[in-house]
């Protein structure tokens, strides 16, 4: 009896002196229990998960003191009172059933909120597209500078990525601002943060994509508004997204068709952004970026009313990003609202200061190294360790 | 125990009666039926995924398998779980002869379905119609469309698969049926058979509709 | 009273009479089987007719029906559900109740893509 | 715990940790004392093996039990019929096809773990070049699909469940005993499949197989392994099969469902997984197979497929999986906790329909691995919320096991010490998968190193302890020998400490972001990892110390009557080690599966310790009398029972 108390309580004061003992060093180590807060989102996690931590320390922690009492009172050859034990006792049962759904359903309630706030991004965000690829990320800019595993944004803005995989699956992970998300092949996915503490923070690619899965990432740099600006001026200026896509949509000859006078009878995309369209199977359907991006990879799969299914697929003759900017175009053909007009460009203001900063820079080339963006993924080779794969189409299936 | 000496049954060590031999061959056969339809279920479920995402080039691909020849295999496999039915409750009245006859009439039509089978199997290699280097598709989708004929081929492959197998042991349960194996009292074997044969028909009783009916329409 | 017990015990692998009285699963008679069978081939051609009609997209649902009818008719007559042990409800029933578990919460995925309008969601 | 403020106190932590020292002696010593039987009464033997037997000696003849008289030669039992290597390839006893399992299982669960001393090892360093980078793939991934597939799924089914389902419910063997012998012949030839395929360059897909990096991307050997894992998946449907069967239709006389000890309804639970769950797993390699072979293109964007319908395919398996991998476990923990608390479980119904209720529920709630991978966001919140209710019955489990201690007259013997770490560590282990169904929090925690920590606390602080707790109890009914307490008791601590000084710092790593199948990592992440390699290490010796001395008692170890523990259950009624049809009669049953009474126990510690000392093999088996007299009395008495057995 005796023996067992002091045994539990010298194991509590011991667990507490080495608590202590910990936390001491931790200060001084400068050692963290979660990742810095760096964007809007953070604190509402870490908050919903210091509450699951307390209450499961609670529930674990009771549970523990519980085995321990009743091993050391209740031991064998212990004088303790055993008379009719109980085996049964609905009340206690119920409770404990009860309180753990109670605290579930409260616990998914504000799981669920606070999940859909970090996809459903808000108005005026900034679309950056980013395309997953073995084993580095490829960013580009509404305004048209690309990044290889880097990104720099602007603190305070609400930034959307869409994000894409040339092979494999792979995921953006950027720990500091606790967002995480798969990049598919052949789908668009996006998730949205707002960056609050300028700095560099770590990115990673979460999902397992191969040989130097952990190789791939780099690093996001939050910066204030203004260097931002100074630093998007002084990228090597690159057509926008818009403009890219535009170019591709007359190389590939989608004008061919989609052009206001055509040979073909194809449905014009001027304006249709946002505007719902019916579907030949009768179904009507909202012109999102989901959706324009499967006309042009699926375009069997929703066909417009009224139209022949004759339009090729350009699944594997186009890269991703260049899918992605033709959907980027698309979307800048209007029929949006306003604000979803600036959801590629941030507003339009900026954007125009932006440009005409940029041809001024082009006249004078003066290069920044640190600032400067690397170009293609072959010269954006940091050690020379990352190989590019094939295209789909030039993949064999492996025996 | 009674004293009948009319026949023999070989009594495993774990069981008490032969009623509980019996009971739990029977649960077997069940429980392994039950896993296999959990196993075509997978696969149900990858063709309907796949169906939902590209319906247009599903209805085409099935426009081109053969009704006529599908719907006969269908009537001929409802034919044969009707004779294995029969011959299970022959065995059930100890009658030797019908149930022989019957097990073979079943195995007779289980065969008829895989001639025909082939027959089809044939005509769509020579309409180009194997997924791969030469598939042939002169309308819209040609790659969905393959994926179609993947599933076409996989699951009626599949299917035709099990079928053989219970050919073959239906095969072997006739065998000891004519060398008076079974009886009255002790025919698990046959009705064991009889519930293996009777799921591959369900199979395909689904396999039907969703690969041939599809779009028929115009 | 042991060794009788063992004696009745250890006759494993032996031959053992079977006995006569025993109570097997009820058997559908004939008549029914043949109806069964009948209808099995009705059904049959009723799905076959319904293909042709312009049913739109009920024409899969209609199909789909038809077959879990057929099946049904064999899981109840011919695989004799029906008159047989209890205990096989259960065992056939999961098998179906776990599908359409399969089924359901995978379509909860499949079918609600894009709802949202947020690409990925 | 911000960066800048640094409080200049530097002793104080030195004092703390000296605190820590001192005290953490003090307990452990207390602790130790505490753990044999008693300190007031009188001291135990040296050799340790203390047992306390709750049996009466004059009522230990027992007909149905020719005692254990002389150990020298033992009588006739399922070891010694034949010792030919024949006799045991071709057995189709479930006690020897178990000992088979056994071999093979500690075989793979040796290759899994020395795949995860080297993973372990190379991540000390940041940068760590112990192994090339694919080589540090091919390792996590084959030790995932070893100790999953091959050693955790089977461990306890196959070997323990095997070796005692039919004893448990009075039976002679499993339905089809030719069927369990084929199932371990499927077992190895899966095996050695994936076997081969490591010796033969390895594959580095991770055990999860996720297309198209498995179906297009990867060089290694992905055939061969899922080759393996599909020839495997038989074997599982066939045990599965084989012991719903048994159950349904093997109980003996007077074992009605609710006096089924709960090792056999978890049993029940797990084979109901095995069935049904499996099969999707097959028909999900096969496609990915012929995806990889002939580039089909189910699961290829760049085809047409879609990669989530292979997630969805392979995670309705994979997780109900997770499930097989902890319900016998629990089922073990429900065996121990009341036969050394001398108690009847509490509430048993609960705990047993719980673990139905976790089968059940556990096959709604796959999507919750797929959180952010595209998935739709009512999928995610159905899931979410689903993931949340299958915790319920856990936690009805968990609560039901700490009230049984209540009034209990507990002693902590190894089996006893193994069963409280499985609940503490299998409580800390579930709480965290909480964390991972919580939406936001799995977004930033998921394919984290807290993943990697969740499932380790569930697997292997809870189902490895909850073997080695198994195999210890039931050792003396397997082996008829007594394995060294003293040992075994502290081995038991060892592995609890070194378990939680492994994978309490990847908690912690994961909260940080330190991504799981890296093989480097940044640096502000090294601390952790070596104090998890160091875990490691400790769990490594812990491992390996019972393996050993099991091995050395099975041979050396004293001899032990057939009860050792007085406990209740069926199994213990019979010789141990037990006979080729288990009972030399056909148990009749009149009573529930754990008649234990605390008080009575108490009364009987002095006399147990006599006996312990004068002589270990006393026969006895008292209650099992008891219960055959009663039988005599209220119903028919056994040669009838034999005749009209089951329905
Ligand atoms: C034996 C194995 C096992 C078990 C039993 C569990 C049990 C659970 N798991 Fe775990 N899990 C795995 C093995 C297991 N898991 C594996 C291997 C992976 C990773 C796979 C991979 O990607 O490689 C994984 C991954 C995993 C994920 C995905 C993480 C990610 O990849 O992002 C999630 C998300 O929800 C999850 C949740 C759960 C939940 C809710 C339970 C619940 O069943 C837990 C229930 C138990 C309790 C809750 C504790 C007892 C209850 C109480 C003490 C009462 C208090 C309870 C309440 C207040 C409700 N698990
Ligand atoms: C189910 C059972 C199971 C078990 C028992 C274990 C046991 C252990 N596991 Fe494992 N683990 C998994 C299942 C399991 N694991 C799974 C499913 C994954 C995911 C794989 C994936 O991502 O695809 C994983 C992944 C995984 C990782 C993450 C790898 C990564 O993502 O990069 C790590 C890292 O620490 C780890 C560590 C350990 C350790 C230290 C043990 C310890 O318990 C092991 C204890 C034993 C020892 C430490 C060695 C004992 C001594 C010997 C065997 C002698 C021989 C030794 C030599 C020859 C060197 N495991
Ligand atoms: C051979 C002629 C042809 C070419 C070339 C072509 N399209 Fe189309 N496109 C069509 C037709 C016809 C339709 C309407 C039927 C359908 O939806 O499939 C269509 C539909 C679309 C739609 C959906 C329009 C709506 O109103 O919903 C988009 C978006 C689209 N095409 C984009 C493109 C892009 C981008 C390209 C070039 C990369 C392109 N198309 C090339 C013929 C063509
Ligand atoms: Cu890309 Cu991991
Ligand atoms: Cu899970």
């Amino acid at each position: 009896m005796k023996s067992g108390w002091k045994a539990v309580v010298s194991l509590g004061t011991a667990s507490l002196a080495l608590f202590a003992a910990a936390q001491v060093r931790a200060q001084e180590s400068g050692f963290r229990w979660q990742p810095e807060q760096a964007s809007k989102i953070a604190p509402r996690v870490d908050l919903l998960f210091d509450f699951l931590l307390v209450v499961s320390g609670l529930i674990a922690g009771g549970i523990c003191l519980l085995i321990v009492i009743f091993v050391f009172k209740y031991r064998r050859g212990n004088p303790a009172d055993r008379s009719n034990p109980p085996t049964k006792n609905w009340k206690l049962e119920s409770a404990w059933i009860a309180i753990p759904i109670l605290l579930s359903l409260f616990t998914f309630v504000w799981s669920a909120r606070l999940f859909y706030d970090e996809y459903a991004e808000p108005a005026g965000s900034i679309n950056i597209n980013v395309v997953g690829q073995q084993w580095f990320w490829e960013m580009q800019h509404p305004e048209g500078p690309r990044e290889m595993d880097e990104l720099h944004i602007p603190v305070g803005k609400p930034i959307k990525l869409t994000l894409s995989s040339q092979d494999v699956i792979h995921d953006f992970y950027v720990p500091a601002f606790r967002v995480k998300q798969d990049a598919l092949p052949g789908r668009l996915t996006t998730i949205w943060f707002t960056a609050t503490q300028p700095g560099r923070y770590h990115l990673f690619c979460a999902q397992y994509c191969g040989t130097q899965h952990s190789n791939m990432g780099g690093w996001v740099y939050v910066m204030e508004p203004g260097d931002f600006e100074h630093w998007l001026t002084h990228t090597k200026p690159q057509p926008s997204l818009a403009e890219a896509g535009e170019k591709l949509f007359v190389q590939f000859s989608c004008a061919g068709c989609h052009g206001s006078h055509a040979a073909v009878r194809a449905p014009s995309l001027d304006g249709i952004y946002g505007k719902t369209v019916p579907l030949a199977d009768g179904s009507m359907v909202r012109v999102d970026d989901r959706y324009l991006y499967d006309s042009i990879v699926l375009p069997g799969a929703q066909v417009v009313a009224g139209y022949q299914n004759i339009m090729p697929t350009y699944k594997n003759s186009l890269t991703q990003a260049q899918l992605m900017e033709l959907v980027a175009y698309l979307r800048s053909l209007g029929g949006q609202t306003a604000h979803e007009k600036s959801l590629d460009t941030g507003d339009a203001t900026t954007r125009q200061s932006i440009r005409e900063q940029q041809q001024r820079a082009l006249e004078t080339q003066q290069e920044d190294q640190e600032m400067q963006p690397r170009q293609t993924p072959s010269d954006a080779m940091p050690s020379g360790d990352k190989n590019l794969r094939p295209l789909p189409q030039e993949r064999k299936s492996l025996p | 125990m009674s004293k009948s000496t009319e026949k023999v049954v070989v009594l495993g060590e774990q069981f008490d009666t032969p009623e509980q031999q019996d009971a739990a061959s029977q649960m077997g056969m069940w429980v392994f039926l039950s896993t296999e339809i959990m196993l075509f279920g997978g696969l149900f479920l990858a063709f309907t995924a796949t169906r939902l995402a590209f319906p247009l080039a599903f209805q085409l691909g099935s426009r081109h398998t053969e009704f006529v020849l599908g719907t006969a295999n269908t009537a001929v496999l409802l034919l044969s779980s009707l004779t294995m039915a029969l011959a299970v409750s022959a065995s059930h009245r100890g009658a030797r002869k019908p149930l022989v006859l019957l097990l073979l009439l079943t195995m007779a039509l289980g065969a008829l379905f895989l001639g025909i089978k082939g027959y089809e199997y044939y005509g769509d290699w020579q309409k180009h119609l194997i997924p791969g280097e030469n598939f042939v598709w002169n309308e819209p989708q040609p790659q969905h469309a393959q994926l179609f004929f993947l599933f076409y081929f996989f699951m009626t492959g599949l299917h035709a698969v099990h079928l053989t197998v219970g050919i073959g042991v239906v095969a072997f349960v006739t065998f000891v049926a004519w060398r008076r194996g079974y009886n009255a009292t002790y025919n698990t074997p046959v009705e064991v058979t009889g519930l293996y044969w009777h799921l591959v028909d369900l199979v395909w009783i689904f396999l039907y509709p969703l690969l041939y009916l599809n779009g028929r329409h115009p | 009273m042991t060794d009788t017990i063992d004696s009745a015990q250890h006759k494993g692998g032996e031959e053992m009479e079977a006995t006569e009285e025993q109570a097997k699963a009820k058997q559908p008679p004939l008549w029914l089987h043949l109806l069964v069978g009948v209808s099995l081939l009705a059904l049959l051609a009723a799905t076959a007719g319904a293909a042709f009609l312009p049913l739109g997209r009920f024409s899969t649902l209609v199909a789909v029906g038809i077959a879990v009818a057929k099946a049904t008719l064999i899981l109840l007559y011919f695989m004799n559900l029906r008159f047989g042990d209890r205990r096989l409800w259960l065992v056939a029933g999961a098998a179906f109740a776990w599908l359409s578990i399969l089924f359901v919460l995978s379509m909860s995925d499949f079918l609600t893509r894009g709802y949202l309008h947020i690409p990925g969601k | 715990m911000s960066k800048d403020s640094k409080p200049e106190i530097p002793f104080l932590k030195w004092i703390g940790a000296c605190l820590a020292a001192v005290f953490g002696v003090q307990a452990l010593r207390r602790i130790l004392r505490a753990l044999s039987p008693s300190q007031e009464t009188t001291p135990l033997p040296a050799q340790g093996a203390a047992l306390p037997i709750s049996a009466r000696p004059e009522k230990a003849e027992d007909v149905l039990m020719p005692p254990l008289s002389t150990p020298v030669e033992e009588p006739e039992n399922y070891l010694n019929t034949s010792y030919s290597l024949k006799s045991w390839l071709l057995t189709t006893d479930h006690k020897r096809i178990a000992i088979l399992y056994a071999f093979m299982i500690t075989f793979f669960f040796f290759v899994g773990s020395a795949a995860a001393a080297l993973i372990r090892l190379q991540l000390t360093t940041p940068q760590g070049h112990l192994v090339q980078q694919q080589t540090y793939n091919k390792l996590f991934t084959m030790h995932g699909v070893i100790m999953v597939w091959f050693f955790l799924i089977p461990a306890l089914p196959n070997t323990l469940g095997n070796f005692l389902l039919p004893m448990m419910i009075g039976a002679r063997d499993l339905a089809f005993p030719k069927l369990n012998l084929f199932s371990w012949y499927l077992f190895v030839a899966g095996g050695l499949f994936t076997l081969f395929a490591i010796l033969t360059g390895g594959v580095d897909t991770g055990w999860t197989f996720y297309t198209p990096l498995s179906t297009h991307y990867v060089h290694t050997k992905v055939m061969l392994t899922a080759a393996g894992v599909f020839v495997s998946g038989f074997s599982s449907i066939l045990t599965g099969l084989n012991f719903i069967v048994t159950i349904h239709r093997l109980r003996c006389k007077g074992m009605t469902w609710f006096r089924l000890p709960v090792f056999v309804w978890t049993l029940y639970a797990t084979s109901l997984i095995l069935v049904l769950g499996t099969p999707v797993l097959t028909i999900t390699l096969i496609l990915m197979g012929l995806e990889r072979l002939f580039g089909i293109g189910v699961f290829d964007p760049a085809l047409g497929g879609d990669p989530l319908l292979f997630q969805h395919l392979f995670w309705f398996y994979s997780h109900p999986a997770v499930y097989i991998m902890i319900l016998p476990g629990m089922g073990v923990v429900s065996e121990i906790i009341p036969c050394f608390a001398r108690k009847k479980l509490f509430s048993y119904k609960m705990v047993a329909l719980a673990g139905m209720g976790i089968a059940i529920f556990g096959f709604l709630v796959w999507g919750h691995h797929m959180f952010v991978s595209g998935q739709s966001m009512y999928a995610d919140m159905t899931f979410s919320l689903l993931s949340y209710l299958v915790a319920i019955p856990s936690a009805i489990k968990v609560f039901n096991w700490t009230a049984t201690l209540y009034k209990g007259s507990i002693w902590l013997s190894a089996p006893m010490l193994y069963a409280l770490g499985f609940i503490g560590l299998f409580t800390i282990g579930g709480l965290s998968g909480l964390f991972l169904a919580s939406l936001p929090v799995d977004v930033a925690v998921h394919d984290t190193y807290f993943v990697i920590a969740h499932f380790h606390f569930i697997m292997v602080g809870g189902m490895v302890t909850a073997y080695l707790g198994g195999l210890h109890f039931w050792w003396p009914k397997i082996t008829g020998r007594m394995y060294p307490e003293k040992l075994a008791q502290l081995s038991a601590l060892l592995i609890f400490f070194g378990f939680t000084l492994t994978f309490l710092p990847q908690f912690l790593l994961g909260r940080l972001g330190m991504n799981r199948r890296y093989y480097h990592y940044a640096p502000e992440f090294q601390m952790l990892n070596v104090l998890s390699t160091a875990g490691a290490s400790i769990l490594a010796v812990g491992y390996l110390s019972p393996f050993s001395y099991l091995l050395w008692s099975a041979k050396y170890g004293r001899r032990v009557s057939n009860n050792p523990w007085g406990a209740t259950g069926l199994e213990w009624q019979t010789a141990s080690p037990p006979p080729t049809f288990n009972f030399s009669a056909t148990p009749l049953v009149t009573q529930g599966p754990y008649e234990y009474n605390p008080e009575d126990a108490e009364r009987e510690l002095k006399r147990d310790l006599a006996i312990l000392q004068s002589d270990a093999s006393v026969p006895n088996g008292a209650r099992f009398a008891e219960r055959h007299q009663e039988a005599q009395d209220t119903a028919a008495p056994t040669t009838e029972a034999q005749d009209e057995q089951k329905h």
